[in-house]
């Protein structure tokens, strides 16, 4: 009887483990940065137009810039502190600092355009392509962890079948 | 003009409650990511705060009793501390999420560091609570928090596709791209928001301060019935905007400069203005509240003195914990925490703090010693009984849901 | 002698047979006139059969709202009496023991005046 | 129920009762404590009761125990976390300073009075009284 309850216990805290770990997956990690690259990327774009057409504030486009490249930033650092075990995944990772650091560049190009240096129109080409880049990373990573979560579902039940030979 | 003022309270308490800094931004995240999928919960949650403000504001008036006094009455001195201790980190995080926010309003109106204008921040709220008049500070910040209805004009301005905005609205249930236990991650948050504790903390004190008495019992309703229902549509407008410009651009909002990009994109530059003004009262007004309810909550658990109606010096340690809660608020601050983020984890206290909160008020209600013939009625006691349910399944749902997502991520 | 010590004790007969948990203490503004009040003496205990606490107090009120919660305190006091001062014999720590043949009665309050 | 407790079942007392009739727990713990002027003083944490001796046999016909003061300050404690204060350290309102008992307890006398409120005097003095425009009205 005790023996149950232990491996039951035992179920419930590799599962609880498993849940703040969040068994990520290098794909899934990736997608997440991907996303909220893309986000950041999508905001500084929308907010640039804004400031063409003269309907935003410059501090307040300013500061979403400064949001956005934060972002991006920390999307970066996600992608870069990823552990990759197959070749797709590191290539998908370089693929998707590259885009990032892409992104990046432009956001930053579009602030130094806001403190005068340079043209603020320029920059709206190129986060658009860093935009269509990362949408399509995104879609890339995202069959990459399903296919991922898929197999790990598969590596899930093993405790359970240990808590069956407990009860035996 | 006059009738404004009257429903002054009821305002500011919703704007507390409904669209204060972590608000702001969870409404816009939740349209970002599900649309007005999760329109319904604020409906829920609007009837469910309509419910229990106006029985705590019943009770303030006719017993002069505020809200924490007969929690500490009814549920003795340890439960009572369970709440209070709970209520308390409740509302220490929304103080500084609070401060923290009005700096970040600071920042889209001048795009100075927001580390600069937390300090200025914190001694605005505390010079107001120090030496401003009750009905001074709530008419201020509630005619102010008004201008937030740009979100709604926005909405309107952006002409959005009304059927499947409808659509999403009326057939709720997660996107097929999010997690089932995201969505009602955000709906208990949502829920959570809507149903806050210190709203009938500051409201039955406010209706105190204001000395409100059985003749007031109309200005009461009228209070709840105009300030949540417009702090539910806020709350959905900003969401719908959310919806129309941001979930198609594919932007999960992170910050609070996405949340007013739709007004922009809308209306331009003057209804820029109005959101910015309308958020930097909104926060503002939500770090009173705040402060003010911590500063209630201890004072009528203890039984100390307390009011703004009183010189600081006749209400000494209510006055003290308020300057207290806002130097360790400005701590907090300082470490560069993103003060968003720390609203998320209030969610977890409030499940020990709403089912401790709402069950005494519902009892105290329909006491004869303290209501006279104002006891509630069989419908009232009906739906705060179901509301007494629902709150407890939410409560005990919000720390498993919690775990499980990574508070939403 | 301190009220909180009192609230919780056994309440156990002459014989020792347990009756219940001694759950408030009745009192009556009705003793010698003081200054301001007259004094406020002690005139009986409640005890209710199957738990130790009661702070709501449905089950000596004449309140019957909400229904459930009213309901469910009713249940869980029921038996609950009111055993004089005069028929206590002896008060100890944890306990208060009652006379022989003491008498219970009907634990429900006089309606209140609403203040 | 046996038989024994069957044949006891409550009646009503045959004692009239000759004042104000209420229970020490539902109407007196834990309420508010107002001054002469209202302001609150502090909340009934406990009560003692004279004329109560541990383990000795009362004689019938012995007066009643009466209420004697209101408790306060490290009692609170006590309730929540059990264990007994020393008579010495307890803060006490002598229950013959209250003028009248209703959803609140109120005093006869000013709170300045109490030993019950000298933190409050002490934070008002040192702390919040020092603070400009601490001992004004607010505007």
């Amino acid at each position: 009887m005790a023996r149950v309850a232990t491996s039951v216990a035992v179920v419930a805290v590799v599962a609880l483990a498993a849940a703040l770990t969040g068994c990520a997956s290098a794909a899934s990690t990736l997608n997440d940065a991907t996303g909220q690259g893309l986000a950041a990327v999508q905001t500084a774009a929308l907010v640039v137009e804004q400031e063409l057409d003269d309907r935003t504030f410059p501090t307040t486009a300013t500061a979403t810039l400064g949001d956005a490249r934060r972002e991006l930033v920390a999307a970066s650092t996600a992608a870069s502190e990823t552990d990759v075990t197959a070749s797709s995944d590191a290539e998908l990772r370089e693929a998707v600092l590259e885009a990032l650091d892409e992104g990046l560049r432009a956001v930053n190009d579009a602030r130094d355009a806001m403190a005068g240096l340079g043209s603020l129109e320029a920059t709206l080409p190129s986060l658009e392509q860093a935009a269509e880049q990362l949408e399509d990373l995104e879609a890339q990573a995202s069959t990459a962890a399903q296919t991922a979560a898929a197999s790990t579902a598969g590596a899930g039940a093993e405790p359970s079948a240990g808590a069956e030979v407990g009860r035996a | 003009m006059k009738k404004l003022f009257a429903v002054a309270l009821g305002i500011l308490t919703a704007i507390g409650g409904f669209v204060d800094i972590g608000d702001l931004v969870t409404n816009a995240v939740v349209g970002s990511r599900f649309g007005l999928g999760l329109a319904w919960v604020v409906l829920v949650g609007v009837v469910g705060i309509c419910v229990y403000a106006q029985m705590s504001g019943r009770v303030a008036a006719v017993s002069g009793r505020a809200t924490f006094e007969i929690i500490r009455e009814r549920l003795g001195p340890r439960a009572g501390l369970a709440n209070l201790a709970a209520s308390f980190l409740i509302n220490l995080l929304t103080v500084t999420a609070e401060i923290g926010g009005v700096a970040l309003a600071l920042q889209l109106a001048t795009s100075v560091d927001p580390m600069w204008w937390i300090p200025v921040a914190a001694f605005g709220v505390w010079i107001v609570i120090w030496r401003a008049r009750f009905d001074l500070l709530e008419n201020v910040t509630g005619l102010l928090g008004l201008t937030l209805i740009v979100f709604a004009v926005a909405l309107f301005m952006l002409s959005p596709d009304w059927g499947s905005l409808a659509d999403q609205a009326l057939r709720p249930g997660p996107p097929a791209d999010e997690p089932v236990a995201t969505y009602w991650f955000y709906a208990i948050a949502l829920f959570g928001a809507a149903m806050t504790p210190y709203e009938v903390f500051f409201f039955s004190s406010g209706a105190i301060e204001e000395k409100w008495t059985e003749k007031d019992l109309a200005k009461s309703r009228l209070n709840v019935l105009v300030g949540f229902p417009l702090g539910g549509l806020l709350s959905i407008a900003i969401a719908g905007c959310a919806a129309v410009v941001l979930l198609p651009a594919s932007i999960d909002v992170t910050s609070l400069s996405q949340v007013v990009l739709p007004v922009a994109e809308a209306g331009g530059k003057v209804a820029l203005s109005f959101a910015i003004v309308g958020i930097l009262a909104a926060t503002f007004g939500a770090a009173l509240e705040t402060t003010l309810s911590s500063g209630y909550t201890l004072a009528q658990y203890f039984g100390w003195s307390w009011g703004k109606f009183r010189r600081p010096a006749r209400a000494a340690r209510f006055h003290l914990a308020m300057i207290v809660c806002i130097l360790v608020a400005v701590a907090i601050l300082a470490t560069g925490v993103d003060p968003i983020l720390v609203t998320e984890y209030s969610v977890v206290f409030s499940a020990v703090a709403l089912p401790l909160t709402y069950l005494p008020i519902l009892i105290i209600a329909n006491d004869r010693e303290y209501m006279g013939d104002k006891v509630n009625g069989r419908g009232m006691n009906l739906v705060g009984t179901i509301y007494l349910v629902i709150i407890l399944v939410a409560a005990t749902a919000a720390i498993p849901l919690l775990i499980v997502t990574g508070a939403g991520a | 002698m301190i009220l909180s010590d009192l609230l919780g004790s056994d309440a156990l007969e002459a014989d020792g047979r347990r009756v219940g948990g001694v759950v408030d203490v009745r009192l009556e503004i009705s003793g010698a006139p003081a200054q301001l009040l007259a004094e406020t003496v002690v005139t009986g205990v409640l005890v209710s059969p199957r738990s130790r606490v009661s702070t709501w107090g449905y089950e000596r009120r004449g309140e019957n709202g909400p229904v459930v919660i009213a309901r469910l305190q009713r249940w869980l006091h029921r038996g609950s009496f009111l055993v004089s001062w005069d028929d206590v014999e002896l008060v100890d720590e944890g306990r208060v023991v009652f006379r022989d043949g003491y008498e219970r009665h009907d634990p429900m309050l006089p309606p209140a005046p609403k203040t | 129920m046996n038989d024994e407790s069957a044949q006891r079942m409550p009646r009503p007392d045959p004692r009239a009762p000759r004042g104000r009739v209420l229970d020490a727990h539902l109407h007196l713990l834990d309420r508010q404590v107002l001054d002469r002027d209202g302001t609150p003083v502090t909340t009934i944490d406990d009560l003692e009761l004279d004329g109560i001796e541990l383990g000795a046999r009362i004689e019938p016909g012995s007066p009643a125990p009466s209420v004697a003061a209101i408790l306060t300050g490290p009692q609170l404690l006590m309730r929540i976390f059990g264990g007994h204060a020393p008579a010495a350290r307890r803060i006490s309102i002598p229950w013959k300073l209250v003028a009248s008992v209703g959803t609140t307890v109120r005093l006869g006398v000013g709170a300045d009075s109490l030993d019950a409120s000298w933190v409050e005097r002490w934070v008002s003095r040192h702390i919040i009284g020092r603070i400009p425009g601490g001992r004004h009205d607010p505007e």
